[in-house]
C-alpha cells in the first residue's frame, strides 16, 4: 500500500511547516530562519532560559511547547535528523539573558553530540549550559547497560513541563538541572504500533506487520520495534505496556503519576480517549493514582498509527509545576 | 605556515576530496549507512564557498570557516571535524605558526573529538589516523615541511590499520565482524587531510 | 489493505472514550452517561447556554469544545449518527439557566431533526432554544439549490467559539442566534482527501483511490466526494480549493479571513502546517489578509488521511470575539 | 379507553411487529438502508421494558412512554414516531379518553410529523398511513370500536397505496423507480400500530 502526503519539495518539508507554524501563532513563535530555530515572541528576561530540539517529524514536538511556562526556543532538524551544532549554539546564546540555559535533550547520539558541542561553543561565548538528557524509552533498556543507552521519547513533554514552570519560577540553572534529572529517573514510556508511517515523499511504509500483530515497543523514529505481539483489544494492549512500566518504576499502592497517553502519529482522538480509560482505570485496580493527563498526539513519528504511553512519579511539588501557567501552540493552561 | 598556506592546503584538501569521495562513500556503505561521502561533501562545499567570501589574516581564521561549515553538518563526523577544526584555528591565531602550535592544534583536537565522541584510538574510528598524526607533530624535531610530512605517513598507517580493527564507536560498531578488512572512512579522510597539508 | 484499531467491544468505542475523556480533563468537564451528554465540570450561570453535538468520530468535536468561552453542554452519537432526540433535550434543560439555549447544529438530515425535535421538547418544558444551523461545505452545494443543502464542516469550530465568547460576554439568545446565523453565512469550507478511513471495527477503507488521484471535496463522514484530481504539490492542491472557497464567499482585497486547515483524521503537523503556509502566502497575494488561524485536528473523520480548508469573513468584533479567552480540552487561550 | 386498554393495545402492537419485523426490514432493504426493523425493534423493546416498569394511570401516561422509549432511537422513523406519540400522549391525558380525544392526538401527531419531517401525503412516507387514519378518526360518528376500525383500514389501504408512489422524502427518495411497486415500511408500521388498536 503506498502512502501519500501534502507536500511541495520533500526537501523543503522541515522549513516550510516552520514558516506554516510560526504563521499561526504569530502572537507565541519567532522563526529565525538560518541558522533555523523558533523562540518565543515575546523574549523572557531574568530567568533560565530552556532549549530543546532534536530530529522534526515529532510535531508538536519541539516547536509547540515554545511560549510561557516551558521553552524559550526549539531547534529542528532535519526529519529524524539531529540539528546541527551550531543551530544550538545559535539559539543557545539567543535566548540566554545571563542566567544560563538549560539544554534538554532527548538520548539520540546524534542529538548528544550535537547538543554537547553546542554547549561547548555556547560555554565559549560566555553562556552557562546545563543538560538534561532524557532518556524514558524502556523498549531501548538493555540489561546490561551497554550501547547507547534508552532512547528519549514523550516523557520529554513532562521535563520541558516541569522543569518549564521552574525555571518561569525563578530556579537557578543547577537546581533546575538536578530537578530536570530527577524527573527523568522516574519516566518511563513505551509505545505500539500497529501500522508504521512513511517519511515525506516515500510511499511506502517503513515495514509491515501481520493483520493479527502489532510492533511492541517502537521508538518515534520509525524503527521497529523490540518485537511482536498478537493483536488484542486495547484493555489487553495497555495492560501489556502498563505491567512493564509500573514494574520499571516500582509503582505500588498509595503512589501517584502524571500518565501520558501519546499518539505516534495517525491514532484517532477516539482511540486514544478509550486507552486513556484503561490507564486510568488498570491503574486504579494497583492503587495508584493518575494525577494528572495529557492524552493527545504530543510526540508523533510521522503517520504512524501507534501510541506511546509514559508514566511519571508525581508529588506535590510536581503538581503544583504542572498546574502552573502554560501558553504555548501545543499546550496551554 | 601563514594564512594563504593555509588557505592553499584547504584547497588541496578539497581536491583530494574530490577525487576520493566515491571510494569514502563505499566504505561507509560496507561499514555504516553510506552517506559519509555526501555529509563531507556538503560540509567542504560549504567551506569552500565561505572561504571564496571571507578575508582571513591568519591560519586561525582560515581554520575558524572550516569548522563552522563541519558544525553546520548533520552526521556524525561533521560535527566531530568541527571541532577538530575549531581547536586547531585556537592554536593557530598568530599571523604565523610553527609546528609547535600545529602539534598543540592536533593534539587537542583530537582529545576533543574523543571526549566527545568516546572513542578510544583502536575502535575504528577518525581518532585513529587523528591521534597518530598528532603524536607525530608533537614527537617532530625538523622544520614544518618534514614535521608535517611525518604527520602524514602517520596519518595514513593509522588510516590502514583501521581495516584490522573491530569497531566500538559509530554504526560500524552495529556491523561487527562485517565491517574488518574495510577501511574507516573517517580515517581515511583524516589521512587525505593530513597529506594535503604537506603540498 | 487492512487498518486496525485501538478498542475494545466496537459498540462500546463511544461511551468508553467519553469516559477516558472526561477523565483526562476532570476540572473542565462532566459526563452524563444515561442520556450520554458532557457538559462543564463548573456550570456557567447567567448566561445563555450553548449546546451542539452530533455523529462521533470527529473528535476533538464536540465534547473537546466545552468549557469556558465555547460550549456549555455536547451531545455525541454513536459513530456518524445523530444523537437521539431525548439526549439532546436532556443536555439542553440541564444547561438552562433560564438565559435560554443556543443549539448550533451540523446541517445533516439525522441531526436535524433530532436537534429539531429536542428544541420542541425542551421548549415545552420551558427553554428558551434558537438554533444556527451550520452549512458551510461547498463541496455539497447544489446550483439549483435543492436536496439537503450544504453539509456541516469545520466552520462549525469558528461559529462555536465566536458565539462562545459573545454568550459569555452576556448577549441575549435572539442576538446571539442572528449572530451566529451571520457568522455561518460567511463561511466555506472544502475537504481532499489523499486516502480514506475506516470505521472502528472494520478493516478495510471506506474506499480506495489510485496513486495518482486525491479525492476532492470529501465531507467528513468518510463519504466519496465530488471528484477526484490529480495528485499534486501541496500548493497546488491549496490552490484548487482555496479558488473556490475565495469565488464563494466573494473574497477580495482588503477582505480579512478567519482560516481552519484542519486534519480529517491521520494528517500529520508538518503537512498542516506546510499547507497552511501556503494558504497565507496565496491570501497574501490576493491581497486578503488570514486574521487568525487554527491549523490541527479540529474536526476530523475517524483516521481519514486528508484535509479541509475553512474560511470565514472577519472583521473586528469576530477578532475580538476570537480572541476572547477559551478554556475547553481543545482549544485554550 | 382507559390506561389498561391503552397498554394492552401497545402489547398487540409489539407482537405485531414480532411477527411483522422481517418483512419490514426487507422493505426498507429494496426502498431505503435495511436497518427499518432493528431501529423499531430497539425503540419497541425500549418501550416494553419501560411499561413493565413503569406505573401509569391514564392512557396519556402509556404514549408517553412508548413516546421517550422512540425519542431515544435512532434513525429517521424514531424521533418522527417519538413525536406522534407525544402528541397522542397530549391529547389522552384524562382516566378514559374517547374517539375525539383519539382524533385530536392523530391529527396533532400527524401534523409535527409533516412538520418536522416535512413530508406531505404522496411522498410515499409513514403520513400516507397516519394522514387518513387521522382522518378517519376525525369523520368517525360512532363508537371507539367502529372509529377504530375505520381507522385502521384508512391506514392499512393509506399504506398500501404507497406502493405504488415515487419517494420524495427519507432515503427511498435516492433510490427512485426502483422502489416503485415497494410498500413504504414506515407506512405499513403505522398500519400495524393502528389495526392493534382493533383488539
Ligand atoms: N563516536 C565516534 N567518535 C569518533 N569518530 C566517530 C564516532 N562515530 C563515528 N565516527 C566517525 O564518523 C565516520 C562516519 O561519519 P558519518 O557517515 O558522517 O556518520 P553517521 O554514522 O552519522 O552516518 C566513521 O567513519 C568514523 O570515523
Ligand atoms: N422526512 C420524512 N418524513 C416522514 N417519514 C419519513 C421521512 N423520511 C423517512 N420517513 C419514514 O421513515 C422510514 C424509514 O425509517 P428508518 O429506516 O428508521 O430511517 P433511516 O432512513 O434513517 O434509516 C420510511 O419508511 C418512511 O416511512
Ligand atoms: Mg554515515
Ligand atoms: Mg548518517
Ligand atoms: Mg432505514
Ligand atoms: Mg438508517
Amino acid at each position: 500500500m503506498s502512502r501519500r502526503q501534502f507536500l511541495n519539495d520533500p526537501e523543503h518539508v522541515v522549513p516550510e511547516a516552520l514558516e506554516g507554524l510560526v504563521l499561526a501563532h504569530p502572537g507565541l513563535l519567532r522563526l529565525n530562519p538560518e541558522p533555523a530555530y523558533v523562540t518565543r515572541a515575546k523574549p523572557a528576561t531574568g530567568k533560565v532560559a530552556l532549549v530543546s530540539g532534536g530530529g522534526s517529524g515529532h510535531e508538536p514536538l519541539h516547536a509547540g511547547f515554545v511560549g510561557t511556562g516551558m521553552l524559550d526556543a526549539a531547534v529542528p532538524g532535519a526529519v529524524f535528523a539531529s540539528p546541527t551544532a551550531l543551530q544550538v549554539s545559535a539559539a543557545t546564546t539567543a535566548v540566554d539573558t545571563g542566567q544560563g540555559v538549560l539544554q534538554i535533550v532527548k538520548n539520540y547520539t546524534g542529538d548528544v553530540l550535537n547538543f554537547r558541542i553546542a554547549a561547548e561553543i555556547a560555554g565559549d561565548e560566555g553562556a552557562a549550559v546545563e543538560q538534561v538528557l532524557v532518556d524514558d524509552d524502556l523498549a531501548s533498556e538493555r540489561a546490561d547497560g551497554e550501547g547507547p543507552g534508552r532512547r528519549g521519547t514523550a516523557a520529554v513533554v513532562v521535563v520541558e513541563k516541569l522543569c518549564g514552570a521552574l525555571a518561569e519560577q525563578g530556579a537557578e540553572l543547577p537546581r533546575l538541572a538536578r530537578f530536570g534529572r530527577e524527573v527523568v529517573g522516574d519516566a518511563r514510556s513505551m509505545g505500539i504500533a500497529l501500522a508504521a508511517g512513511a517519511h515525506p515523499g516515500e510511499r511506502a511504509p517503513a515495514w509491515e506487520l501481520a493483520d493479527d500483530e502489532v510492533e511492541l515497543g517502537v521508538g518515534i523514529h520509525g524503527e521497529r520495534g523490540i518485537g511482536r505481539r498478537p493483536y488484542a483489544s486495547a484493555d489487553e494492549l495497555t495492560a501489556d505496556l502498563l505491567d512493564r512500566l509500573v514494574a520499571a518504576l516500582g509503582l505500588g499502592r498509595g503512589d501517584g503519576v502524571f500518565v501520558v497517553v501519546n499518539s505516534l502519529g495517525a491514532t484517532h482522538g477516539l482511540e486514544l480517549a478509550l486507552v486513556h480509560r484503561a490507564v486510568h482505570r488498570q491503574l486504579a485496580g494497583r492503587g495508584i493514582e493518575v494525577a494528572r493527563s495529557l492524552v493527545g498526539p504530543y510526540v508523533t513519528s510521522l503517520d504512524m498509527a501507534g501510541l506511546s504511553i509514559t508514566l511519571v512519579r508525581a508529588d506535590d511539588t510536581r503538581v503544583a509545576l504542572w498546574d502552573a501557567p502554560v501558553r504555548t501552540p501545543a499546550l496551554t493552561w | 605556515m601563514n594564512g594563504s598556506d593555509a588557505r592553499e592546503w584547504m584547497g588541496r584538501f578539497f581536491a583530494a576530496f574530490d577525487r576520493e569521495q566515491q571510494t569514502l562513500t563505499d566504505l561507509d556503505r560496507r561499514t555504516g549507512d553510506g552517506d559519509f561521502g555526501a555529509n563531507l561533501r556538503s560540509a567542504l562545499g560549504r567551506a569552500r564557498t565561505a572561504l571564496d567570501a571571507t578575508e582571513t589574516a591568519t591560519p586561525g581564521d582560515v581554520f575558524d570557516v572550516v569548522s563552522t561549515a563541519f558544525l553546520n553538518t548533520g552526521g556524525t563526523s561533521g560535527p566531530l571535524f568541527g571541532m577538530w577544526f575549531r581547536n586547531l584555528a585556537k592554536a593557530t591565531r598568530a599571523p604565523t605558526v610553527g609546528v609547535a602550535d600545529l602539534a598543540r592544534g592536533f593534539t587537542d583536537g583530537t582529545s576533543t573529538v574523543q571526549r566527545l565522541g568516546g572513542a578510544k584510538p583502536g575502535d575504528k574510528t577518525m581518532v585513529d589516523a587523528m591521534a597518530p598524526a598528532a603524536e607525530a607533530l608533537a614527537a617532530a624535531t625538523g622544520g614544518i615541511h618534514e614535521a608535517l610530512a611525518a604527520a602524514a605517513a602517520a596519518a595514513r598507517s593509522g588510516a590502514e590499520a583501521t581495516a584490522e580493527l573491530l569497531a566500538k564507536r559509530g554504526r560500524a560498531s552495529y556491523v561487527g565482524e562485517v565491517a574488518r578488512g574495510v577501511l574507516d572512512p573517517g580515517a581515511v579522510a583524516v589521512a587525505l587531510l593530513v597529506e594535503a597539508a604537506c603540498g
